[in-house]
Formats: C-alpha cells, structure tokens, sequence
C-alpha cells in the first residue's frame, strides 16, 4: 500500500478503534521476516515491544529498500506506515521526509513519544541518521 | 460495605475522562491514586509550614520537625514496632540497597543469600551485587508452572540452603501472591538468617504486623500506599539496624565532625543524612490517618471480594490464562491472551480509558521461568469497584474483537 | 527592580504571623519558600496526572513521563549540558555520596582527595569515607580567620598537592561566599583531577553555567531552589557519569536482569534505580519556568542590593561581628554578637516573628577552624525586602536590649 | 527562688519577650558550675546547647540534690526552673512532680518538645529516670 492510500486510511479516523483497527491490518499485510534475518544487530530495543529493521541503498537506483517485522500487531503496523514512506525514496528524498509531521498528520504522533518506548521513534531516528549518510 | 464504597469519592484522579471514557485505573500495583487528604497535607505544607527538620531553632522549622517526627511514631504503631526502628528513606529499593550494602562485611565466600523467583528486580539486583562483593551464593526458591511458591518446598529448601541472609516479597508485584513469609521468616531465623521482607506491595493490602511477623528488616514505598512519591521505609529490628553501618554520609546523621575524625548518631539518624523529604512524610501521615480510619476487615473484605469478582469474570473469557495464586493474593491479576502481545492489548484497552500496566513488570526472571514476554496486569484498590471491573472486561473482549477481527 | 518586589507575593508561607507577628523568613539557605506555581504543579500532578513513569502503556503514565523528561530537558537547558547528563536524585547529600562510592576503584593509597575548610558536612564526610576505603588522603584548602578562601593559596595548594579528586562549594551554606571555583576547576583539571562542585546553596543565586563553569560534577538539591523536598541533582559530564559504576540497583536501572546475569543501562539510567520523586520533579519543572519568566541580572542586583543593605545595617550594632567575604556572597550573612550564644539570640529573634538558623550550620570544621561554637546566619532570597531586613534588625537591637537589659 | 515564686513571675506573662526576660533573670542567679564539674559526664548533649546536670541524694535527709549549668542564658533559665522543682524533695515527692504539666502551665512547653533538643526535655527525662530507681 502506498503512503497515501494509508493517508487517506487514516487521516479521517473517527476513534481510536478504528485507527488501531486500521493500523493493525496493515501490519497484518506486512510480510513477516524471516526468522534468520531477526538478528540482534537488526534489533531496535523498545521498552515493551520488539522491531527489526535492515535498511539498505539499491546503489543502482539509488532508491532505499526497508523491510521489517515486530512481534506486535499494532507497532508493526506503525512501522509500515513509516517503511512505506521511505521505501523507493532516494536518499535525498527521504531527507525531506519530516516522519513526526506525518504521525502528527495522521493523528499518531503519541505513538512517536519517546516516553512511548515502542521502538518507532527509535526506527525513525535510525533512518533519518543512515539517509543522512547516504545523501 | 457502602462506607468502603464511598471512599471512592476522596480521590480526585480517578473523577476523569482518558479518550472520552471514564477512567479504569487498574495499575496501583505500579502506584496508587492520593486521597485529598493526602494532597491537602503536601499543600499545606508548602503553604504554610514549609522550613527544614531538625536544627531550625523557629517556629516553622520547629512545627515541621515536630509533625515530621510524629508521623514516624504513627508508622511505628501502625507497622506495631520501634519509632527508633523506622528510617525514611527515597523508596523501597533504597531500602533494599541499604541493608544490602550494609551486610556486605557479613558474608563471605560461600555464603548463601536466598531469595525467591518471584522477586521484584529491587528485591533481586542488590543481592546480586551483595553476592558478586563478598563471593556470597545467589540461591532461588522456585515457583511452579502459575507462579506459585509451594510453602513446604520453600521451607525444605531455606533448611537446606541454610542461608546467611533470607529476602522474599510479602507479596507479588507481577502476581499478587501473598507468600507465607511468617513461616518462612521463622524457619529462615532459627537457621541464623537475617530475613528482609519486601512490603512494596503488600503494605497497603495487608498491613503487617511487624511484631508478629518478627522479621529483621521490612521495606516499603509510600507511593504504593496513598502516599507521596520520593519517600520509602525501612523498618529493622533496632540492633541489628543499628549495627549497619553508615550507609550515605552527610549533614544530618553526624554527630561530630572534624578532618580527623567523624563520629555518627544512631538509628535511625545515621542513616537519614540530607534533608528528608519532608513534605512527602507528611503526606504519608495523613494517607496512615486516613487507613487508620477504615475498618481494616471490612476493607480487607470488600477487596477481597472485587479480586474474585475479577478473577471469575476473567475466566470466562475463552483464551485468557491467569497466572499466580487465585486463593491467596492482594488483588493483582496477571494474564495472557492466547499468543496476543500484551504491547498491543494494553494499548488498545489504553483507548477504552483502561490503565493497566504489561510487560515484565521488573520482574524478568519470573518471566523466564513461567516462558512469558511478559502479561497484562490488573491490580485492584480499595477505590475500585465493580463497575471498574465490568468496564475492563467489556473493554478487553472488544480489544480482542478488533484484534481478531 | 519593581517587578522583583513584586515577587514576594507568589509565596504564600511568607503571608503569615509567627508569635503574633508577621514572619520574617530569613532561613533560606536551609530550605527555600516555593512560589505557588510550584505548589500548583504539584497538586496538579496528584490531582490529575498521578502514574508511575516509565514502562506504562497508559495515558496517565505517559503523559506523567513525558513531563518527567521534559524537566530533565528543561533543566539541561537551564544548565547548558546535556539532559543525559543530569540524573535525579534524593538531594545534593545524594549525588556526592553517589558519586564519592562511584571513584572507589579510581583512587589509592596516597593518592589526594581536596576539598576546602569551609565545606558543608555533605561534602566533607563523604570524602573522608572514599578516603578511609582507599587509603588516599583528604587534604584540606585553609580558610583565613573571617573564613574566607584565599584564591592564590587555594591554586597554589591545588598545584601542591596535585589531587586526584577535588571538591568545593560553589558557594558556602554558612558564611555565603562564592568561591572562585571556575578557576579552581580549571587549575585541578590541569593536573588531571576530577572535580566536583557543590552548588546546594549557589545554584538559586548564581544560574551557573556548567559549559562555562566546566568542572566535570555538579550538585544541588531542589528544595533549595524553589522546588519540592526529597529531589536532587547530579549533574556530570557524560563520560566520568557513565563510566561511573552503577550505585544503588533495583527496577528501572536494568536493562535485562537474570539469575546469572544482569546487565545494566546507561546513565543517567542506570543511577535511577527505583520509582523516582515524580512530584517533585514536576514540581521542579515548575521553579525552573518561574526563574526562567525573572531577568537574573535585575534578580541578581536586587539580591546584592539588600544584601548590602543587610550588612551594614548589622555592622552598625556595636559588638556584631559578621564572618565571611562580604564582597563575594550570594546574600547570606553569619554573625556574632559579643559572646552571647547563638542559641539565646536566635530564640529571641524568633519570639519577634524572624526566622533565623543558629549553631554550627553543618560545617563543624569550619566553626573550630574560626573557633566559634556557632553564629547565627541570615540567608536572604529574592523574596525578602528591605523590610524584611528592618524588621530583623529591630528585633536584634530588642533581643540584645532583653539579654543585656 | 522557690518554685511557687517561679510559678508567680512567669504564670501571667504578658509575652514571649518578657518570659525570656525572667527565664534569662533566673538563669543569671543560678550559680554557675566550677569549671571542674562540668565533666563529659555530667554533660547532657542538647542540639545547640550545652547544659551539665549533677544529682545526687542526701542519704540522710532523703532529698534530691541537683545542681546544674548551660551555656546559654535561655536554657540556664529553664534549668533553673528544673532545679527548684526537684530540688529538697524526697524521691517519692519526686516521682509525683509532672515537669511536663508544669511548663505546660507556664506555657513554657514547646521547651520541652523533642524537636527542640536544647537538652531540657533529656534533663527531665533523667532526673526521673534517676529518682524512680532511688523511690
Ligand atoms: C553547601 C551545601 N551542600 C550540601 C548540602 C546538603 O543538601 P541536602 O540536605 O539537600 O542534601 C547543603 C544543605 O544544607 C548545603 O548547604
Ligand atoms: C515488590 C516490589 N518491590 C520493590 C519495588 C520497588 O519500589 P520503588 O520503585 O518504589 O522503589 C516494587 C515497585 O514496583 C515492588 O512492586
């Protein structure tokens, strides 16, 4: 699913049901990873939950490649929304992604809290320091 | 019965609305909620009162160490022990790192510390280290496949560890059990034991006599209990409290001092050595005040009665599995959902306006042991009720709805 | 300087009569009054917000996080450092012990531990026990017979002695002199110590700026500076904090925890063990908006202005002598009147409604070194006035009339 | 002074200020303790203060002698009222004397709150100690 199609998901949600509904079925359509790629260098730690994340630069196409799983439905669903807006950006691209604008956008900005601990934050965090590498 | 069900209405926090629900604050396992008269003794304090303890030779600073020290004398009698025996510390786990800190020049290689695998990581860390300082052995009571301590196994095997040092939780903070430390302390003590219960949880929910209990040292947080944050107990026999040696140094524990030479007060001074926190000691005199004026059984009672409410409403929800002693326990339900993550049923009960508190709840070994990343906990007060009960269970079945929908 | 006048009013303790007249508190140094905003916040959080922090998936939980954090970041600002570099503690009596027990492996036999004559229990006792444990040597910077630090002597006492750790108050409790610690630091560090600055009673009056200032601990305590009881402050520079090992252990400093092994997380983690002082965190936050909303460089003058008035309206009583550097001071004066004991004089100023401390202030050594056996100290803040002075010193001149009448 | 002339000057005292000022007059005609007799011993440790206290029964007459010092005029004062309460009684007599009720009715009582530790409070309390074994 495109980050818009998600948008437009998302943005018009009329309770917190309906968004984590949403989120959830979206993590559901994320292709789980596979258990060798789990590794614990893949490994973001959150407080309560656990995500893995590789993120890689096609050097052809200078285009990002993310993938990534959480043993919980509603953070892998999150995290979906954040690999589906950067993946088959170029890195500078991503530079211009403001990932918190786009939670605050989609009235998931408290999942973005550092207090939250769930990891996204982390992730985000990570992609923005590696795209700033690459860019 | 309806004067408990009054009480209710003297706490302010839960009079609020969390994502447009009425709130269902089932995490006083994590802190309690504060009765008015609590946050009225703090705010009179800063209002009125407010002056440094001890020393102050004006009014203020007199009227402050005056009522500072009485409350110490209300916990002695409400705990049935010593005022000299009662220490303010900053919370339960600065009790633990004191006494165990000061047993350090107690033990030696080979030793054993016993503890159970149901422990608060406050209740396990410190002797951890205690162990890794002295060469001590770090030995472990078992629980069984729910949790639970079987009391004759603990009592063969604190015979057979013959520990030098014996430190188990009165009550479960992960769930609820209520463990048959009596026993367990007695036995402990004829072998040569000094025992240290860990209240945290259980203070509020069973007010312990000490005196009865008879063990050496017992902590707890007076934020778990009505009280303020920042403040703690450790309640200890007199001599072998006093026998600790100083733990941290300064101002107000010494007796002299000179570059040369230092010489230290006694217990329970020598172990208070900055400025106390003052207004959380009064705030906790009047969350004792206000427990010393509910009839203990009754409340016990009526507790008692909401924790099988809980426990029987949960049961009948296909899938769920609750872990610990259902019989014995202060009203602390630990459970799973299928293979569901506790992250994300927290959360969505969390859009229902239902705190509960999951994960490991600081007590990973027992995770360990029971193969759990962790559980959904509720713990119940006084101030629940079953209305607080029905909105839980309604809010968890529609989680699992939409999680399986 | 009219707004600073205005200040008074925001402290509702100083609305008050003492022995029938108005209270006229001059105590600050041992605790100061709190503006309501600082109450507010406070009932604020245990009216509404109250959760435990960290961990808790619910709405109260992280909202009470968030704030909790959010005032560490506040006060790294207020600081110029870092927010991971500022660890919550009990009090200033905490964060030295903590860090003194922490240098344990770092020092040994001979090695110099310096800290000056002048030094607040706190920051003496602390040492002399890091001293005892590792054979190293606490050596002491002299003071003069007004008990006022020389800063040549003192640098070249630094150089002589070439400390391995160095310890100095930013600003002495008893007397109120700043000492002239940028320079001392930067001369230590030279040489390789670590130093440490005690900024219990600085950090109210001077806003210090530890970029600037550089020394690589600093501590304070917030019931000092506006703020709630039973919170300090460790300040450290990242590495020396982190490489610092873990002091007190318990749940929320953990990273994973088993019976064989547990593993720890990184400051300031790691030195917040158990539920922290929530409230007073908050609380905390709430002085630093306050002194945040005042132009320090108006406060500043103001307080240096009526410290002035202060003294020399003291000076003009025949038989006061006032102790310390009256050109350096963060507005605290400590004085004798012939040989009339302190504890007379300080019971009759409080007859008149003047709050006053008396006696050794904590800084014993520095009372044998000016051979006293006490003074009696009057500690001003930006909300004390010209009257507050005049109304002192009446009651001084009367108090003297009754002793000698 | 006798007790019942204490009593008398400091019963309807108009104000803090005048207390102190006979509690300081009391004080001063106490006589002051030989140097040699204020001994580690007799010395009764008070937070700010400093008093020394003797006692001792006359074996033959069965009366309390007590004789005693502070350094400071206040707390000399208040010892002074100490003294001539006990002071010729017999132990029995003694044991009847409720010092607390006394400065209650004086309202000199915060003297002889704990938190004040001026070593008044610690007076009181061994001179009863000491009297109830001599009873
Ligand atoms: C200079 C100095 N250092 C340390 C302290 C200890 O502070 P606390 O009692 O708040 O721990 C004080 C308090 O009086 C002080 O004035
Ligand atoms: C059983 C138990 N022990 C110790 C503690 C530590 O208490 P605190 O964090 O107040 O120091 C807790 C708190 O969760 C607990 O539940």
């Amino acid at each position: 699913m495109t980050y818009q199609e998600i948008y437009t998901k998302l943005e018009k949600s009329p309770s917190w049901q309906h968004s984590y509904r949403e989120i959830m079925l979206l993590g559901k359509q994320l292709p789980a990873l596979p258990e060798p790629l789990k590794t614990e260098q893949a490994r973001v730690k959150g407080c309560e939950s656990t995500v893995w994340l590789h993120i890689d630069l096609d050097e052809q196409q200078q285009h990002l490649l993310l993938v990534g799983d959480s043993d919980t439905r509603i953070v892998k669903g999150l995290l979906s929304i954040v690999l589906a807006l950067y993946n088959g950006k170029t890195p500078m691209q991503a530079l211009e992604i403001n990932a918190y604008k786009e939670f605050e956008k989609l009235g998931l900005i408290k999942h973005l809290s550092p207090s939250r601990g769930n990891g996204i934050k982390a992730i985000v965090d990570t992609i923005q320091q590696q795209v700033s590498q690459w860019a | 019965m309806s004067d408990i069900t009054q009480l209710r209405k003297d706490f302010p926090t839960l009079k609020q609305t969390i994502e447009g629900h009425p709130l269902v604050y089932l995490d006083s396992g994590a802190t309690s909620q504060k009765p008015q008269a609590v946050i009225d003794a703090v705010n009179l304090f800063y209002t009125k009162n407010n002056a440094n303890v001890h020393r102050g030779l004006h009014t203020l600073s007199e009227v402050a160490t005056t009522q500072y020290e009485k409350v110490r004398e209300k916990l002695a009698r409400f705990l049935d022990v010593n005022a000299m025996e009662c220490v303010w510390t900053s919370g339960a786990t600065h009790s633990i790192n004191l006494v165990a800190a000061g047993l350090t020049s107690q033990l030696s290689t080979g030793d054993v510390i016993l503890i159970t695998a149901l422990e608060h990581h406050a209740n396990i860390v410190p002797w951890q280290q205690l162990a890794a300082r002295t060469g001590a052995k770090l030995e472990i009571i078992s629980v069984d496949e729910h949790g639970v301590i079987n009391s004759d196994l603990a009592l063969a095997e604190i015979q057979k560890s013959k520990p030098k040092v014996f430190a188990c939780s009165h009550a479960s903070n992960t769930l609820g059990n209520i463990q048959d430390v009596q026993a367990f302390v007695a036995k402990a003590k004829e072998l040569g034991a000094i025992t240290l219960v860990d209240g945290a949880q259980a203070f509020l929910h069973l007010r312990p006599n000490l005196r009865q209990l008879d063990c050496d040292f017992y902590v707890l947080s007076a934020h778990k209990a009505l009280g303020p944050t920042g403040l703690g107990v450790l309640y200890g026999k007199y001599e072998l409290l006093n026998a600790l040696p100083v733990y941290q140094t300064g101002g107000e524990m010494i007796d002299t001092v000179s570059f040369t030479k230092t010489t230290f007060r006694q217990a329970p001074a020598k172990f208070e050595p900055g400025t106390p926190n003052i207004s959380a000691v009064l705030g906790f005199g009047a969350a004792l005040d206000y427990l010393n004026a509910i009839n203990f059984d009754a409340l016990h009672q009526y507790e008692q009665g909401l924790y099988q409410y809980l426990i029987q409403r949960l049961q009948s929800i296909d899938g769920i599995k609750v872990y610990g002693d259902l019989k014995n326990n202060i009203g602390t339900a630990s459970f799973t959902y299928k293979n569901e993550h506790h992250y994300d049923l927290a959360m969505l009960l969390n859009s229902y306006g239902v705190a509960v508190r999951s994960g490991h709840h600081c007590t990973q070994p027992l995770m360990q042991t029971l193969n759990l990343n962790g559980t959904i906990r509720v713990s119940l007060a006084f101030y629940n009720n079953r209305c607080d009960v029905d909105a839980f269970i309604s809010a968890l079945t529609n989680s699992i709805e939409l999680i399986e929908g």
